[in-house]
């Protein structure tokens, strides 16, 4: 049992929301990703993939199996390990008419590449008054468990989020997977999108033809009237089990799924917790300087008369993951604390 | 016939080490199903020979950084299995306390500072520790354990570049499996490269078999004898094999990322099975000492696996220990 | 006229707090790091330098001019412009008995090491079970002005602040940059120190023998009750002159130093928001999961029934630096901002 | 003497750009202590042959990317003196629009993407537009050029071993001025040591003279060559030496980070002068030409600077624009 399998078993599940009318079926967030990136190289020929062995027969956890066959080695292209140095080149590219997407099974491997990421990718349209764009799409992926430890499990959008000049999305569903990656590719911005392993087997209906998601915009995954709690990733599934559990015990709550963490929907974390007074917010990542002190922020400054509790962060333990699969299940947060921190609210 | 020139009891000794190694990974490939031992495990059967050839004439205080691979590199240099086997288990009384898992394995009492599974990462942190060693004076040397695709991250230059510069007392070891995960080093370099990136620095560099314990014995005492004489550092490419998938106990050909035949000529070329036959040619050492070893062996893997059972899962409540 | 000296040139100005008393002397920012670095040399044999031309006359902005003299260059070493290497094996040095401050003359060069800092020195702790620790000390300085544009003048402490097993400590003055610079030498946790590069003018009383500041507390620089303003480095300068411009017109606020990014000291946050309030946080960088929403997620989880008004933001603008004087005017924020803000808050 | 094999065109067409760089930058020299250029100048006085002798030999589509010390190559790839003025006195009708400075000068109408003043940052991001070019089959290259302390940073090393492994289109031109900031090469590499690398990955490489615009001319022509029929990519190292301090208009042999008579000796060699003197020798070319080139330069520069008189800041209100 391959390490990458026993994950993928652990997934929490989405609800299908349709089944196959009218060009829509059901897909995985796997198969939705294939479906983005196959549209995406068939219609633009300046659209190309990259990564460490992402031709090979794993296909990044199926997420590119068979194009590599379809397109060729030069559309769907190995690389060296040398992380930095590709970004780098991929910038290049894209500031000279492709279309790259760059492809990491890791965002602990992103760290390497900070600096072409960072002080190049991101500050080069400013950097040039505008003249010159950077078309790049990364996808990296959030991996957890089976004693992933503290390199190959990082949740790391904060950091990027924190720079100008990046677009970060998050989608936690197959069908804003589909959409989020062709509106990265289409666009000009350079554009982070982080796909966390355990929602590659959610499905959902997702329309055949292409279909463009901005980054920006939430969604309310769920009306409620008590709380509002918002998530990214994988923490909305467990948000919507949460709401349900909160149901039960007469608690109204409002999930928002903020899918793009750079631009923020600031309007719609706004507008819910003046409907409902309360904030919980829930990251696959870090407290300190996270996602969760941002959108807290954000709801002290502009809906700061609507709260009528202190709002509440839910992140993974202030340390870096533990190996021990014990230490791993205190180190994430859950649903059961999720529930708890509402009831303590209301 | 490749023999190291040394003493019988030092040719038991290497014989010792490699059949611990392939005997505890054997081991983990045994255990592994029964999904209690939750960590990605990177065998290195197949490759022992780089690792105790190198490794067996390091003194105790000497350093070695190794990688997401590690697990023979940290048995040849003397780490206890109870301490390896209860780190796979994710136990409290393992190298790391159950932090780590497999691909962090680290005994300070050995010269194991530590095991990184980011590629290029154990390059730099080897030189740091030569540096370390050069200021103190204390005349320890440092080696780095990488693979072929570790040579195409910056740090591998970064790092020959400073060492080179400082003459340190290190030593870049790597060991070329032709691959890194499933992509053959043909889609990642220009052919045949490793060992002539030393000359952009002035580091001596030599490619050789690293299949023969003999080889490695030989190109690693030179290695070592520059670095402590004050030469500064080696850049030795072995080439190697492994025989299991990149991560995980399975074998791989079956699914077409390499051939299956490509695997059996490699596995002809056994370092364990070459060593064995060498000794036993060179006629001082008997069939029947090799077996009492291997028995010995096996009951201090049977050992290690038992004190697992006797091992307590980390608290809970300590989660936040260790940070800093 | 060098681009340094011109920046040197436009720092505010702190107001010195004693004599020259009992082995207290007034010392600017620039003599007081100089100071500590030249006690931690001569104290343990352990400590050496390390950067890029660390060693030429320029001395770091002035920081460690004559120590190359003095300790010779084994123990304040120049280096290749090889920023992720030189991190690492400063790392492993640290791992191994040494103590090794590694100096960046610009916080963007950072980037380049991401991958040691946030993959190795913050985790290597906590990977090994308290096995290896790595007392690293690595110093880096925020520019600003003269046109340093988007590739020099990054303020990126909120990357660093977000990873844990991480120190990150930023003096705003000459007493606090000798102390935390030592602590940092002295401790076992590794310890980023960020120092602004318009402080290095500013003087006030540093006792001669060395001393400790630890990471994690913050200062009340200003007692004050309308308003807590809760700023870091150069920024607590500029809220000191805005809380006596503020005290003119009858507004009595608060001004808290950090001091420390990571820890934070939540305690004198939460203490001073409870007396005053109301909170206004200013930062040298940008507001997106930076410091600043950080100290307003705080505020509203810990003091939410003691807040009277919206927490305000103080930050750089969300774009890349400009060149252009008249754009970097408006890229940062001042005083005349900072006071406005607050009255709206009243 | 060292002329390359051209028509006369083409050797005044040479001139003018040396000293198009040359008195453009000591405008600079002239002006910068008014305080009105508040940007960060690292003038390349003294190396303006490595530009002329490369870019003068690519076509307009050809990219180029530079450095922190980009004056020489923009100007030489073809820039408008007006939009690099501009630029350093951070108007709006500047080629970044004041956005970027000095240290990121921009025209993609030239084929120049943009320069970084993160050093080695440059580099790939050449390989980039090479493997671009290869892809789009425009039959375009690329240039990276780069000083002696990028070839220490890791970007160096994987750019080179991915540019080589494609066989793409991009030639990497390192001058070697022997300094980075005040730092001494022999402080951050094994002596010479720079072209050696390229055998690490199997690129050809030359050290050559970067002061005799006649050499550069000749190891560009052929590296183009290579580069435009697909031969993949060359690493050349020219060695040459900057007049002025790191960054500004002083010069800086004063603070005793390197000696006066290093720079004396260096001065001699005046990559300008040498070609002026070669071209007059020759025979074709009258000094009553090159006087006339002199004074049309002279006045293009006035223009600039004239120009830049006429410019408006950028808006405030525009100051969130571009951004993405
Ligand atoms: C920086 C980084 N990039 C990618 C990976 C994913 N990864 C883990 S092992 C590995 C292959 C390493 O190949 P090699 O260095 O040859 O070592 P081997 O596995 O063959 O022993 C890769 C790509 C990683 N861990 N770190
Ligand atoms: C990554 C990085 N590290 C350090 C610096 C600071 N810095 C600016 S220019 C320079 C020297 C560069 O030397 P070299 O590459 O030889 O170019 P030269 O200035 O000699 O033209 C340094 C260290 C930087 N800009 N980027
Ligand atoms: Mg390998
Ligand atoms: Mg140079």
């Amino acid at each position: 049992m391959p390490w990458t399998e026993i994950q993928a078993a652990s997934g929490n599940t989405a609800k299908k929301t349709a089944g196959q009318v009218g060009g829509v079926r059901d897909l995985s967030y796997r198969d939705a990703i294939r479906e983005a990136l196959d549209q995406a190289l068939s219609q633009d020929p300046g659209v190309f993939l990259i990564g460490e062995g992402i031709d090979d027969y794993g296909g990044v956890f199926g997420s590119i199996i068979g194009l590599a066959q379809t397109y060729g080695s030069s559309r769907v292209m190995d690389m060296p390990l040398a992380e930095n140095g590709l970004t780098g080149i991929c910038a290049g590219a894209a500031m000279t008419g492709m279309r790259p997407v760059l492809i990491h099974m890791r965002v602990d491997f992103l760290p390497m590449s900070m600096d072409q990421i960072i002080n190049h990718v991101a500050k080069w349209s400013y950097m040039t008054g505008g003249a010159v764009k950077v078309p790049l799409t990364i996808r990296a992926i959030i991996g957890r468990g089976w004693g992933s430890a503290a390199q190959h499990s990082q949740s790391l959008q904060a950091l990027f989020a924190h720079i100008p000049g990046l677009n970060v999305v998050m989608p936690a569903t197959p069908y804003d997977a589909k959409g989020m990656l062709l509106a990265a590719i289409a666009g000009t911005t350079p554009t982070l999108v982080l796909e966390h392993r355990w929602l590659y087997d959610q499905v959902c209906a997702v329309p055949e033809e292409p279909y463009l998601i901005e980054a920006g915009s939430g969604v309310i995954r769920r009306s409620g009237s008590d709380v509002t709690m918002v998530g990214i990733s994988y923490m909305v599934g467990e948000l919507m089990l949460a709401a349900e559990e909160l149901e039960q015990s007469g608690i109204s709550a409002e999930v928002i799924d903020l899918r793009s963490v750079s631009p923020i929907d600031e309007q719609i974390i706004v507008d819910s917790v003046r409907k409902t007074g309360r904030l919980l917010v829930a990251d696959t990542g870090w407290k300190r300087c996270g996602i969760s002190a941002e959108v807290a922020a954000i709801a002290s400054e502009r809906a700061f008369d609507a709260l009528r509790a202190p709002v509440c962060r839910i992140c993974t333990a202030d340390c870096p993951t533990p190996a021990s699969p014990v230490l791993e299940q205190a180190f994430y947060p859950n649903v059961a604390g999720i529930v708890a921190a509402v009831r303590e609210m209301m | 016939m490749n023999l190291p020139d040394i003493s019988k009891t030092e040719l038991l000794r290497l014989y010792e080490s490699l059949t611990r190694i392939r005997l505890f990974e054997e081991r983990i490939v045994d255990l592994y199903h029964e999904q209690e031992m939750k960590t990605p495990v990177h065998l290195c059967i197949g490759q022992e020979a780089v690792a105790v050839g190198v490794c067996s004439q390091l003194e105790r205080e000497d350093y070695i950084f190794s990688t997401h691979r590690s697990h023979g590199h940290c048995i040849a240099k003397g780490m206890q299995l109870r301490s390896i086997a209860a780190e796979l288990y994710g136990m409290d009384s393992g190298c790391a306390r159950g932090r780590g898992g497999s691909m962090h394995l680290v005994d300070p009492d050995c010269g194991i500072p530590g095991s990184t599974a980011i590629v290029g990462g154990s390059v730099p942190l080897a030189v740091g520790a030569a540096l370390s060693a050069k200021m103190q004076g204390n005349g320890r040397i440092a080696v780095a354990f990488f693979g072929d695709g570790a040579t195409e991250e910056g740090s591998f230059h970064e790092s020959l570049n400073f060492a080179a510069l400082h003459k340190l007392p290190v030593i870049f070891i790597c060991e070329n499996n032709f691959y890194a995960t499933n992509s053959h080093i043909k889609a990642r370099q220009p052919a045949g490269r490793i060992a002539s990136k030393g000359a952009g620095y002035g580091v001596p560099s030599h490619t050789a078999d690293g299949n023969s314990l003999g080889v490695v014995y030989e190109f690693a005492a030179k290695a070592i004898k520059l670095a402590r004489d004050g030469g500064g550092p080696t850049l030795l490419e072995f080439e190697t094999y492994r025989w299991k998938s990149h991560v995980g106990p399975a074998s791989d050909f079956q699914t077409g990322c390499r051939s299956e035949s490509e695997l059996l000529k490699w596995k002809e070329r056994c370092p364990n099975k070459l060593y064995r036959t060498d000794i036993l040619k060179a006629g001082m050492i008997s069939s029947e000492e090799l077996d009492t070893i291997d028995k010995m062996i096996k009951s201090e893997i049977d050992d290690s696996f038992e004190f697992v059972r006797t091992c307590k899962q980390p608290d809970i409540n300590t989660l936040l220990d260790y940070v800093c």
